[in-house]
């Protein structure tokens, strides 16, 4: 989060922050996409197109090295607004060896836990308590003051069981936890009508006994002022606070799939517009940006993208035998023998 | 023409559906999109209000199917893939595989696992969990390794009273092709002796029953001739077939996809040991995946599973023990 | 749930109908806990006490025969409105091979699930989406109309993803399932305070788009008429329906535990009273039953248990030399082999 | 003056609470109720802020140790009986476990599982589960069957980097007694010799070990001299006292609380019969729980666990086979 010399941000800053990672992020997930298409992409391909404005609004809302973010699955922007370098996605995605996870984990499921930023697994959910106990030893530690913990998970994600035990521990243990909802209307095919019920999943906040907020997710605007305020209460120490966001996945579930189930009529109503094409408008309406820097922006960042993308590519990949093949960081004495996956013959 | 191991999955679930009104199918995106795999493609189609799209619940969507069983349905029940059953472990293991023995009343479900690895699938789309579930009393475990068996077993796993976990291997969805289903059909519960051999047997299931036939094809360009016995059902384990064929040959390596500790080979070679020590020539051998989670990588992951070569290299010092 | 001719409940029939299930339960439950004492009972004893009037209240609302009941823990009230038989409960907690569970699971556990009792596992919330797939299977099989779902559970295990994802589910389904939350302000020692946060467990209702309702659970005037109405609207189609029943525990967690962790205050408030107590100055103040009766029914229920007890006391233990000792309703043919306990030589 | 089992766990913990700040006790009833089986009891009075009682979330209360240990704290959590770790299976095995490989991040967390069967306690409070969990890479699995082990694994277990599952016998919880807590300790990892003999090797661990040394004393009134090794850590194993004890008597028998198929006694087995094949005069045999769940009356109970009489009688054959 970007603060001038007093530590306060301006609004101007501010939103021009969010814009460059939503920017940043957007040309860095289309050109994964055309790595998917050919072929150079290890694994899958999971997009935040059209999400970018609530997760880069979240991302920058919070301070590095001192808050903690679990990203999910379609949170590059907020990756890139926390401060995670373009390399470690490329890394990951082009199978380097010296991206985060080593080519152990993948893609989405990297992260960085020793910077705030834990590494997610698949099971939706599970990251909730994750980041309730890491603002919990912090507690412990006596440093809680002025932090926030924050993750965003989707629609499907909310009927996990995980989200539950999860969310309400954080309520029980009034934790600066910000949870931010993605709604975007799609679990993978299934639509919200199989999802839920309840008219807007922020009407389940009452039960937990925590902050609610429902956002236009496409409305950089918007998502700044809910998002940022969501941020601050829980920072004030106001529990745990959940913010609805909702709007449209622009892809597909992942990029092996063309989303053909969308119908038609969601594609053209209000939140299957472009939040990008929304924040330019507005960004160029209030006068905080010019449409030469916008295109100057794009220009640095395909640029920034090359380079990450380039030196990647050049990169070797793990390297199977230079692998420990030890999932414990306890070197025991051999006589505690580990199953091997090899015959021993006496 | 050909039929692929999926598309067999996918007519049994036809075949039942269409045959069979206590059947219904409960999973996530299986309905309209037809799955993650396209193991229902069309099936919400053909049978109205018979194929279920649900909320992302591992957990109800068992407690569910179990209800559904108690007042006589009989459930299909797809995991989107094996790994995600651990957030219905509970009902599964406590809920679904007790309740005959608790209650008398029977829980005919099947749960379909999506499992094994395929490249650059990672940690959480690769596990193959049929050792973990085997451990529990109360249900039965099956992995087919041929397009075959995966129609003839799904509807056998149906037919049965009990709760099953039907593991299909992914890496067998689209590569494992057969010219038709044939009608070569064991009953459940019984193994399959998949290539006959006299100098060594390898007990393998699911997709290592290839890596197994692929090693023994190298074997025999030096002679060798391996025996290779496709498990199918690892809970029930037929221990008869595995016993017989080491009688043959007096040399056995248990393989496995999974983890390494415990698991279906220890269980194996635990029984041929007790059972058939005089049979043996050889220490008898296990060769499973190594004590990481599955790495993403592909060159990790080809590291991570036994390959023909780790099987070959494993058979020539058994071979030569 | 007694009807008369036309199959119509009067008022007065249902109150008395209610209040025999309480008396019949309190009597039951005293005895279990002298015997637990005694040392005659083999397992935990876990007592409904001060619980009677809601679950005898939903086991009334039920129609045997036709609608599912899961009881949980502190339900015996409601068992025996649903109509479980005595005997039932005394053979299982006296060890008689001839109780439902056969000496296989115990006690709180029993049920006859073909006659629409599942029998519950102790894992808790587990039980939800149980008796949704019951109610599930009758819309498939198109005899779902006018047909209800119930289950009890606690304030404790509101907290389980199993009670979240279950009722999640069931709104989704729109299935007919009444969950009774016994708000007793404690889960085994833990208060409610470290149990969630929201004012009361009912805020959480809307957040699942079903219907929701409060009521003092030790009044049972009150339970009659808030639980008759959740079951009438989920018989009338109008989906789950959440009662949330604010009470108190009136014994220790089990026989086991004195409870010594619930302060005065709350012992001696509104909810610390006794249902019972309460239940018979309301029959009596509006004339559903006389005090002879009502001595006459505590004479002739204390006769019924002496002899359900007595019986099951006379009647043998399960025999573990005719045990199978499999879990399987298969009966594979010997080539399939089970695990077996004892070594297998050759 | 003695010790139990139960109070050298609540002393283990008092120790690390009182020494090491970055421990913390998380649980349900574990604060003022002092747990459910009290072996917390006093230490939320001692430690104020340290001792947490906490909803009913299972799965929730290993995923806020696992946040707590990236943050570089030391929780134990308990969990009310090992039946309901089923809850937390997940984030057991995929999150906590798979953490180190995946990220280079220890999750140095200890979960304490209340385990095994005791009378009248049925399916789900009797549970064993050192054998569901051993199979997952990245965990560490511990199973004391002494008081003094019970103190001082625990306190090893919070040192160790990696998560572990910390199996504590209910049975022997009030039952086993020592005069006090003794020095004699030996790093995780190392299985001990606790009766030494030289006709037949049972390998063992918690609450068996004691069965097999009432069977051992049994055994000897005839003569036989039967030794029996705690296994004490399921995994890692220490294959080499047991190999190096089959060396000696020849024959082995594998003992195991828990369900028959694979578990701990499987991976025994099969590992002596591949590493130790020649050591061994008769074929290794298992002895494990049956095939059910856990049964509830005590009757039941009792035939359904091995006890001294059906080691004896395993014995009895394994000797004279
Ligand atoms: C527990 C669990 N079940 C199933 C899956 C498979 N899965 C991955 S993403 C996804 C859809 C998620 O939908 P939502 O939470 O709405 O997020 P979105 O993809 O729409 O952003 C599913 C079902 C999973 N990852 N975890
Ligand atoms: C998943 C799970 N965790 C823990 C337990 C152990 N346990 C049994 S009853 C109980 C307290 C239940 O409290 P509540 O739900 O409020 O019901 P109450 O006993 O008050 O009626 C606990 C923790 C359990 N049965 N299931
Ligand atoms: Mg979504
Ligand atoms: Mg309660």
């Amino acid at each position: 989060m970007p603060t001038n010399t007093d530590g306060v941000v301006t609004n101007r800053d501010f939103l021009r922050s969010v814009f460059h990672s939503m920017l940043r992020a957007r040309i860095l997930e289309n050109k994964l996409s055309s790595l998917y298409k050919a072929g150079k992409i290890v694994g899958g391909v999971y997009l935040g197109r059209g999400q970018e404005a609530v997760s880069a609004t979240l991302g920058t809302s919070l301070i590095q090295g001192k808050d903690f973010f679990a990203p999910l699955i379609r949170d590059q922007a907020g990756r890139t607004a926390f401060g995670e370098s373009m390399l470690d996605c490329t890394r990951t995605y082009l199978g380097s060896a010296q991206g985060p996870m080593r080519g152990r984990d993948g893609n989405i499921h990297r992260g960085r836990p020793e910077m705030g930023m834990p590494a997610m697994i698949s099971h939706l959910g599970a990251q909730v308590p994750v980041v309730a106990g890491m603002l919990f030893a912090k507690r412990l530690q006596g440093t809680l003051e002025g932090r926030v913990g924050a993750t965003c998970i989707g629609d499907g994600a909310s009927s996990t069981g995980a989200f539950h035990e999860g969310l309400n521990l954080a309520a029980v243990e009034k934790l600066p936890l910000v949870i931010v909802i993605g709604n975007n209307q799609f679990a993978y095919s299934t639509p919200n009508s199989r999802q839920f019920v309840c008219a807007d999943l922020v009407e389940k906040a009452r039960g937990y006994g925590i902050g609610g907020f429902s956002v236009d997710g496409t409305d950089l605007l918007a998502c700044v002022s809910v998002i940022g305020e969501a941020v601050r209460r829980a920072r004030a120490g106001q529990g745990p606070q959940m913010v609805v966001a909702r709007l449209l996945r622009l892809s597909g579930h992942g990029e092996h799939d063309d989303g053909s189930y969308v119908p038609d009529e969601i594609r053209k109503d209000h939140y299957g517009r472009d939040c990008i094409e929304v924040a330019i408008r507005q960004l160029l309406e209030n006068g905080h940006a010019t449409a030469d820097e916008i295109s100057s922006w794009e220009n640095e960042f395909s640029d920034e993208v090359q380079r990450a993308v380039a030196q990647a590519q050049q990169e070797a990949p793990p390297d199977p035998y230079h692998e420990d093949w030890t999932a414990l960081a306890t070197r025991f004495p051999l006589t505690a023998s580990q199953p091997t996956a090899q015959p021993v013959f006496p | 023409m050909s039929v692929t191991y999926i598309d067999a999955i996918r007519e049994a679930q036809e075949t039942l559906l269409r045959e069979d009104p206590r059947v219904f199918l409960y999973g996530q995106d299986i309905a309209t999109f037809g799955g993650a795999f396209k193991a229902t493609k069309g099936l919400a189609e053909k049978f109205p209000n018979r194929v279920f799209d649900c909320p992302i619940s591992e957990d109800a969507m068992i407690g569910l199917a179990v209800g559904a069983a108690i007042e006589g349905m009989r459930p299909i029940v797809e995991m989107q893939f094996a790994d995600f059953s651990s957030i219905a472990f509970n009902q599964i293991v406590n809920q679904a595989a007790t309740h005959f023995y608790r209650t008398g009343v029977p829980i005919p479900i099947t749960i379909r696992l999506p499992s094994g690895g395929t490249p650059g699938s990672g940690p959480f789309h690769s596990q193959s969990m049929e050792g973990i579930y085997a451990q529990y009393p109360g249900l039965v475990v099956l992995t087919p390794a041929s397009v075959s068996d995966a129609y003839h077993m799904l509807i056998d796993a149906v037919a049965l009273d009990d709760p099953v976990i039907f593991c299909e291997h992914k890496f067998l969805y689209r590569w494992l092709k057969s010219k038709s289903i044939n009608d070569d059909h064991l009953p459940i519960g019984q193994a399959r002796i998949v290539r006959s051999g006299k100098h060594a047997t390898v007990v393998a299931y699911s997709a290592m029953v290839h890596e197994a036939v692929r090693a023994a094809d190298r074997l025999q360009q030096d002679g060798w001739e391996i025996e290779v016995v496709d498990l199918r059902s690892v809970k029930p384990l037929d221990i008869d077939t595995v016993l017989a064929s080491v009688a043959r040959t007096g040399r056995l390596l248990a393989l496995g996809e999974a983890f390494p500790w415990g698991g279906v080979t220890a269980e194996v070679v635990s029984r041929v040991a007790a059972e058939g020590f005089h049979l043996l020539d050889a220490p008898p051998q296990r060769l499973n995946a190594r004590d990481t989670p599955v790495p993403y990588h592909p060159k990790l992951w080809a590291a991570h599973r036994p390959t023909p070569e780790s099987i070959c290299e494993a058979l020539r010092k058994l071979l030569t023990f």
